[in-house]
């Protein structure tokens, strides 16, 4: 946001020398105490603080966090979509199908090079934009509240994928999947000064871009404008309907984006009922990160880090050899403590 | 003294809103509290209520220490307050909202008729039973709101009232009725502080005053015994030359022509011409319709018959957008809720009309627009910690001022005002006077609404009166007087 | 023991590789189990089940005497003996794509029209079973099938509404895989009251009231998993249980089954995490075994998962780690 | 406002003569669409629009209806509550252990008279009240928003539900579940003349009661205005925090009371996994009958009747033999389309 420089500015005054320290730290603070708790907990082992950990902990966060970057274009504008997991869905399924019909009818050399897959998962992300499109049409269209129309997405959307795929898993034959499928998302990655998974550079390729996109560019301004207070978006000129459309419909390729990887993730695979649920988790990311339900505020960076919290979380109960229940409940408390953390650290309500 | 606030300070991060100000109120004193946009007036009471705490200083209520912890402790020992933004609830209705807080129950449910009675009965007193108790805020005027937050503090029967700007939307007549109601209430012992940017005003209703400048006492005294020149002296550090300040301008052709021109609900078909180099006003009483017709020609408010011809353009469907690429702006009355993103800030507010000045293939150049910016406040004198700044931390008078810097950023053509100097010091509503005067001298037309005769006959070239929702014909300002305007106003409503 | 594995992320040298005993067949199970990167999988017989289950029911409603338990048997598929004949139809059973079925809106055109209620409608485990289910319709010739699942799988309360709805639906007859042996006995005899028979099919119900029960031995799922992880590990080594979800009868059954038998059978088998639970769909239980897989990677040799959905995650979770080899 | 009159009157020249019962009718206009295009589909059978079926609907929606009016308040007051399903799970766990505690302790008549059970569902509504002032309390107290607060408690609270259970399901024993146990959700109630189950008795007494509270109360008065804007009701002395506290607490009674009935509905059992996405289906239910996100709005009858129009939709489709997929579909449309009515009918935006 742009009052950060008089805002750590005071902050600087505040802490003395250890000023830019926290300035650059901060944002990660509740981050970087999940990580040490957890380290601590798992010191005898000491399998959760490796880098083939860390590795994997980055390919388990892609598909939320792709998801997530969509998310908070549209929080920012003041709008949701409820129907994220849906069309995550709806991607495997018609990439996984698509995938079926291409490669067959494909000469050899380009079968095994995957063009069939390469064209089934460009069309895929372009299914997640077309999803988000109508959302965003819907919205502008309307006029019903963005929680209702996309509360209505999210059957519908689940809906066709449950019927295109025949209401089961749709697999795509081993020997249509080409050999380089399967290290998009490996947690080791060839070749190997790639340090993290292609996907999970995919997804940092991304959240910069869109956050380039959101702090110079105009549409960018646009949605802040309009997620802050709509009257003054229209009364200077925004045309608002549009900028819903664009928002959501971009948003939707990088759902769509998350659908085809969350196929890759699936070894190849469309499930109809996979992403159940992950609205809720891309929603909590991006309030975690410092977004806001009534629009006007958020962040790359914040939903990003609020992703690898949750994705920590999980990874490291596992680690730490935590029952069910209480992985719940320290979750929980650790959602709620990280985010008073961060209040706190930003200065107030 | 009934109320004493010894040595208060307050900071936010790093402003200094005060700086160890004191003042005291007597019962049966009404005591005007007088300074430039952002010098703490606002701060200064919010602390009085409870809305805010202190860093240092006292407060003495009756003889009594008193540091309310929140408006609840204020409220109960006997603090009202008008605030300056508007504090209502939009969803509920008039008689809750002026109820609020002060409700009478029985047994926990709401005395439905005691409420029926004392609304109407503050509603009575202001003269305007023509506002529905039940009413949503959400479906009301500005003035009209402004009304209902005057009538809670009159059921509240307080022993000190704060008035923060309370006229600011308020027409002659209102303010006249309000001034009419608060004499009565200091003469009943109450003590009154009454903050105001309308001099004249506060010399009708207060007896004494206190200036602040940059957060520390300028001046106090006894109004009777000070000239108005030595009051601004203090409270802008200079003296100011002229208010009205008239350019060398002539009219020239027609910009912006109203043909029967009808919008949805209650107004009636309006004729208007507005002429290159010319400052119209239109003057009227609160609900009028004076901002629907602006609202109208600016493609916010639907139309249902007539046309808006704009200058050398072909007449299309009017959205603000097509507003603003045919060079029209538009400030709006409501800065809260329309005017300004308080979330954002100064500098997206400033420039959000014209963002494309400073960018190449959709993205901005920011070291280019700040620069802008930063020039644009230095002329209106906004007073923040700089362009990054949020709109919210402004005071009232400079988030106008930065509704208005958007305006100037757009490179309007046509300007739409409505009540623009709303909230905006003298020293500074001089400069606001003479930005108008210069960009009709440039050729350019103004359209003002405002509620403040003097202003439009200061500033005017024409002025047009509207009267539940029928507008007069436009005549020259010099026609027009004080009374003449009321009456016309009136007439129709009466 | 876990001793002289390489250490987590080391270049080259991969962990050893990983037996994975897994429960019920799905294409890319039955592929895995070819390339033997699966071990063993526990199948049961969802075609007959449906079968039976409908025919059971019209049996009744024709006043024929029925049995009270019918067995529809497990059978564990290896790699060495997944091509024979009889084995190779459990493993690639016949199923329905979404047309097939009566509706309710139409009028009756059977003599008998029976509801059949699974526990879900997307498992490929009851794609097989609604196709046994009108493989039966066929053959009578007599009756027609309303196939109705819940929306959500495993929620007791959606499964309950069912059964309500068909009994305001007024069918002949209702056949049921209940979600909980106990939360729809109500419901059921509810229906039973309304002069509606019941059979259930897959997992138990407590009710006397029902007219048969028709399953696989879920518990004896489990002993053969069990015994063949026991002896393909030769008896010693780690072992992990991925269980599926909280409160599920049939997948408790096979992990108590597996559990015990570890226990008494097996005593050099050393349990070292049997708390994580897979949860709905295969991604939650990739997620999941993903991170088992990286906490015991090299310290763990072999892993049972007690249903299709959590044996596909662990398949593709060890498989991402390298914790798997394609055949040996 | 004087221009309010005319307003008014146009309102009423538009609707002419038929006016009152367009008033009348107006917010059920959806819930009726709806039975009418499903009396059509099963016009064969008829079997939907049968009394038994109306009250198996009823019976359906006492659940969902019941912790839909705790939502109804919190999302006035501008809140909302995710941990509502999880709640409803804790309540079930903990009453259906409290009676496997208290009956046996019980002498024999008592036991017959189902005393435990009745001791044991008190508590169980207390124990919701209780989940419900800890959530209001760390949103009032820790200033966090309640989003993220109750992401929290969903958490936490299921985790608890499931350590309590240990991890499995509660039964209750046939001999401690009394006579009248199964009759307070049975379709057709005993005796006769009730009509309808006494447990949809207890929710329309309910609603009836915070209809009531709502609209002629001091507390719902504040509720309404600080759901409509915070900084007005501190400004004008309502004690903000206290309000909080007290709407979740009242509206954790509601959802103790759910999760009671759910325990009924599922013949006495405690299920730690049941009523998962609740959440999700009764802020549908509230927003479907006019309720807002941000706070402000929303009404006892909109709420019953989103709850009604979402349960005659999944029974309906049932009736109407509509596979799942299909359903899905229909039911996203549907959802969509009444509330686009709803919103034409109150006149736009
Ligand atoms: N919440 C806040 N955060 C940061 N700065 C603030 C905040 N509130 C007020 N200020 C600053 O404190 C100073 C005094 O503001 P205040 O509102 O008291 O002015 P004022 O005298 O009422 O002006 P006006 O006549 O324009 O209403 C201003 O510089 C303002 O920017
Ligand atoms: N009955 C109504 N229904 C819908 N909108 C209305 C209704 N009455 C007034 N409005 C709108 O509410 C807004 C504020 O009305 P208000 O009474 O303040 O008139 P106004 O145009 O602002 O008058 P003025 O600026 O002269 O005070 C206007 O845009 C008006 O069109
Ligand atoms: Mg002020
Ligand atoms: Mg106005």
């Amino acid at each position: 946001m742009s009052d950060l420089a008089p805002f750590a500015a005071r902050q600087r005054g505040l802490r003395g020398t250890l000023g830019w320290i926290w300035t650059v730290l901060g944002p990660f603070l509740g981050l970087i105490l999940i990580t040490v708790l957890f380290a601590w907990m798992t010191r005898e082992t000491g399998s959760f603080l490796t880098l083939y950990n860390w590795r994997t902990i980055a390919v388990q966060t892609v598909v939320v966090g792709t998801a997530a970057l969509g998310m908070t274009a549209i929080m920012i504008a003041g709008a949701i979509d409820l129907s994220v997991g849906s069309t995550v869905a709806l991607v495997t399924v018609v990439v996984a199908m698509l995938v079926k019909r291409i490669d067959p009818a494909l000469p050899g050399d380009l079968r095994s090079a995957g063009l069939a897959l390469v064209v089934a998962m460009v069309l895929g992300v372009l299914v997640g934009g077309l999803c988000g499109a109508i959302n965003g049409s819907l919205v502008a269209g309307l006029r019903v509240v963005p929680f209702i129309v996309t509360l209505g997405s999210y059957k519908v959307y689940r809906g066709l994928a449950k019927w295109l795929a025949s209401s089961t898993t749709v697999y795509v034959p081993a020997e249509s999947k080409a050999w380089w499928l399967s290290r998009i998302l490996a947690p080791e990655p060839e070749p190997r000064w790639l340090m993290i998974a292609p996907g999970a550079w995919a997804l940092v390729a991304l959240a910069a871009a869109l956050a380039i996109v959101l702090r110079y560019s105009l549409f960018g301004r646009h949605v802040y404008a309009v997620g802050s207070n709509e009257s003054t978006a229209r009364l200077c000129g925004v045309n608002v309907p549009k900028l819903k459309i664009l928002v959501y419909a971009l948003a939707g390729l990088a759902t769509g984006l998350a659908g085809v990887l969350q196929f890759i993730y699936m070894s190849a695979t469309g499930d109809p009922t996979t992403a159940d649920g992950l609205e809720l988790k891309v929603i909590a990311a991006v309030v975690i990160g410092g977004g806001s339900l009534s629009g006007g505020e958020g962040s790359v960076l914040g939903t990003l880090i609020g992703c690898l919290i949750m994705s920590v979380l999980d990874n490291g109960c596992v680690h730490a050899g935590i029952p069910n229940p209480t992985q719940d409940v320290i979750i929980g408390v650790i959602i709620v403590a990280a985010v008073t953390l961060d209040r706190i650290r930003r200065g107030g309500s | 003294m009934l109320l004493e606030m010894r040595d208060v300070s307050k900071s936010f991060g790093a402003t200094r809103a005060l700086d160890g100000v004191s003042l005291a109120v007597a019962a049966g004193e009404t005591r005007a509290l007088i300074g430039e946009n952002g010098a703490g007036k606002s701060t200064l009471m919010k602390i009085l209520s409870g809305a805010i705490r202190p860093d240092s200083g006292s407060l003495w209520l009756g003889g009594e220490p008193f540091a309310p912890r929140g408006p609840r402790e204020a409220r109960r020992k006997g603090v009202a307050m008008i605030y300056q933004e508007l504090a209502l609830a939009p969803d509920l209705t008039v008689e809750a909202n002026v109820m609020l807080g002060q409700e009478q129950t029985r047994l926990g449910f709401i005395r439905r008729r005691d409420h029926q009675r004392a609304v109407a009965q503050a509603l009575g007193l202001l003269e305007h039973p023509d506002i529905h108790p039940r009413a949503k805020i959400r479906d009301l005027g500005l003035g009209a709101r402004q009304v209902v937050e005057i009538a809670r503090a009159l059921v509240a029967q307080a022993r000190v009232l704060v008035l923060d700007e309370p006229t600011s939307t308020l027409t002659s007549r209102d303010a006249e009725r309000l001034f009419t109601i608060v004499d009565r209430l200091r003469e009943r012992g109450m003590a009154i502080i009454y903050i105001s940017h309308f001099l004249e005003e506060t010399r009708r209703i207060a007896q004494t005053y206190t200036v602040l400048r940059d957060g520390r006492t300028a001046a106090h005294g006894t109004l009777a015994e000070t000239s108005e020149r030595a009051i601004i002296t203090a409270m802008v550090g200079r003296a100011l030359s002229e208010l009205f300040p008239r350019t060398p301008r002539a009219p020239g052709t027609p910009v912006l022509e109203l043909s029967e021109l009808a919008p949805r609900h209650g107004n009636r078909p309006a004729n208007l011409t507005l002429r290159r180099g010319e400052v119209l006003g239109l003057a009227g009483l609160v609900g009028a319709g004076r901002t629907t017709l602006l609202r109208a020609i600016y493609g916010l408010h639907p139309v249902v018959a007539g046309t808006v011809r704009v200058a050398a353009f072909p007449d299309r469907a009017a959205s603000p957008r097509a507003r603003i690429a045919q060079g029209i702006g538009f400030a709006s009355e409501d800065r809260k809720g329309e005017g300004l993103a308080l979330d954002l800030s100064i500098e997206d507010n400033a420039t959000l009309s014209a963002l494309e000045r400073h960018s190449r293939l959709g993205f901005l150049n920011l070291s280019d627009r700040r620069r802008a910016v930063a020039g644009l406040m230095e002329s209106l004198r906004i007073k923040a910690r700089g362009p990054r700044d949020r709109a919210a931390n402004l005071s009232g008078g400079n988030q106008q001022k930065v509704a208005l810097a958007r305006l100037l950023h757009q490179q309007a053509d046509v300007f739409l005002l409505d009540e623009p100097t709303r909230g905006i010091d003298v020293g500074s509503k001089a400069e606001i006077y003479a930005m108008i005067g210069r960009q009709a001298a440039q050729g350019r037309a103004v359209l003002m609404v405002s509620s403040y005769l003097p202003e439009l006959l200061g500033v005017c070239d024409r002025i047009a009166v509207m009267s539940r929702g029928l507008l007069s014909e436009a005549r020259p300002a010099a026609d027009w007087t004080e009374h003449s305007i009321m009456e016309v106003a009136t007439r129709g409503a009466g | 023991g876990g001793d002289g594995a390489a250490p987590a992320g080391a270049a080259g040298t991969g962990p050893r590789p990983v037996v994975l005993i897994g429960f019920d067949a799905s294409e890319p199970l039955t592929s895995a189990l070819r390339a033997s990167k699966i071990q063993g999988l526990v199948v049961q017989n969802p075609l007959a089940m449906g079968e039976l289950s409908v025919k059971t029911m019209v049996a009744h409603l024709e006043k024929q005497p029925v049995e009270a338990r019918i067995s529809t048997g497990e059978t564990l598929v290896t790699p060495e003996n997944m091509n024979e004949p009889a084995i190779d139809r459990l493993i690639h059973p016949p199923q329905v794509e979404n047309s097939g079925g009566a509706s309710l809106s139409g009028a009756k055109t059977k003599k008998w029209r029976v509801m059949v209620i699974p526990k879900g409608t997307t498992h490929e485990f009851w794609k097989t079973i609604h196709a046994g289910a009108l493989k039966a319709a066929e053959e009578l010739g007599n009756v027609e099938i309303v196939w109705q699942g819940p929306q959500k799988e495993d929620d007791r309360v959606l499964q309950i509404q069912l059964v309500q709805s068909a009994i305001a639906a007024r069918v002949d007859g209702i056949v049921l895989a209940p979600l909980d042996a106990k939360a729809l006995v109500e419901a059921v005899e509810a229906a039973v009251a309304k002069g509606i028979p019941v059979v259930v099919f897959d997992s138990a119900l407590e009710t006397t009231r029902s007219v048969s029960y028709i399953a696989t031995n879920n518990y004896n799922g489990g002993v053969l998993a069990a015994r063949r992880l026991g002896e393909t590990l030769g008896g010693k080594g780690k072992v992990i249980l991925l269980r599926y979800a909280v409160g599920s009868e049939s997948t408790e059954q096979r992990e108590k089954g597996f559990t015990d038998t570890l226990a008494k059978e097996f005593p050099g088998l050393e349990l070292i995490s049997d708390t994580e639970y897979a949860g709905p769909t295969s991604d939650s239980a990739q997620q999941r075994a993903q991170s088992l897989a990286t906490r015991y990677r090299g310290k763990v040799d072999g892993v049972f998962c007690p249903n299709e959905s959590s044996t596909d995650g662990m398949l593709r979770a060890l498989e991402g780690a390298g914790m798997i080899g394609a055949g040996k």
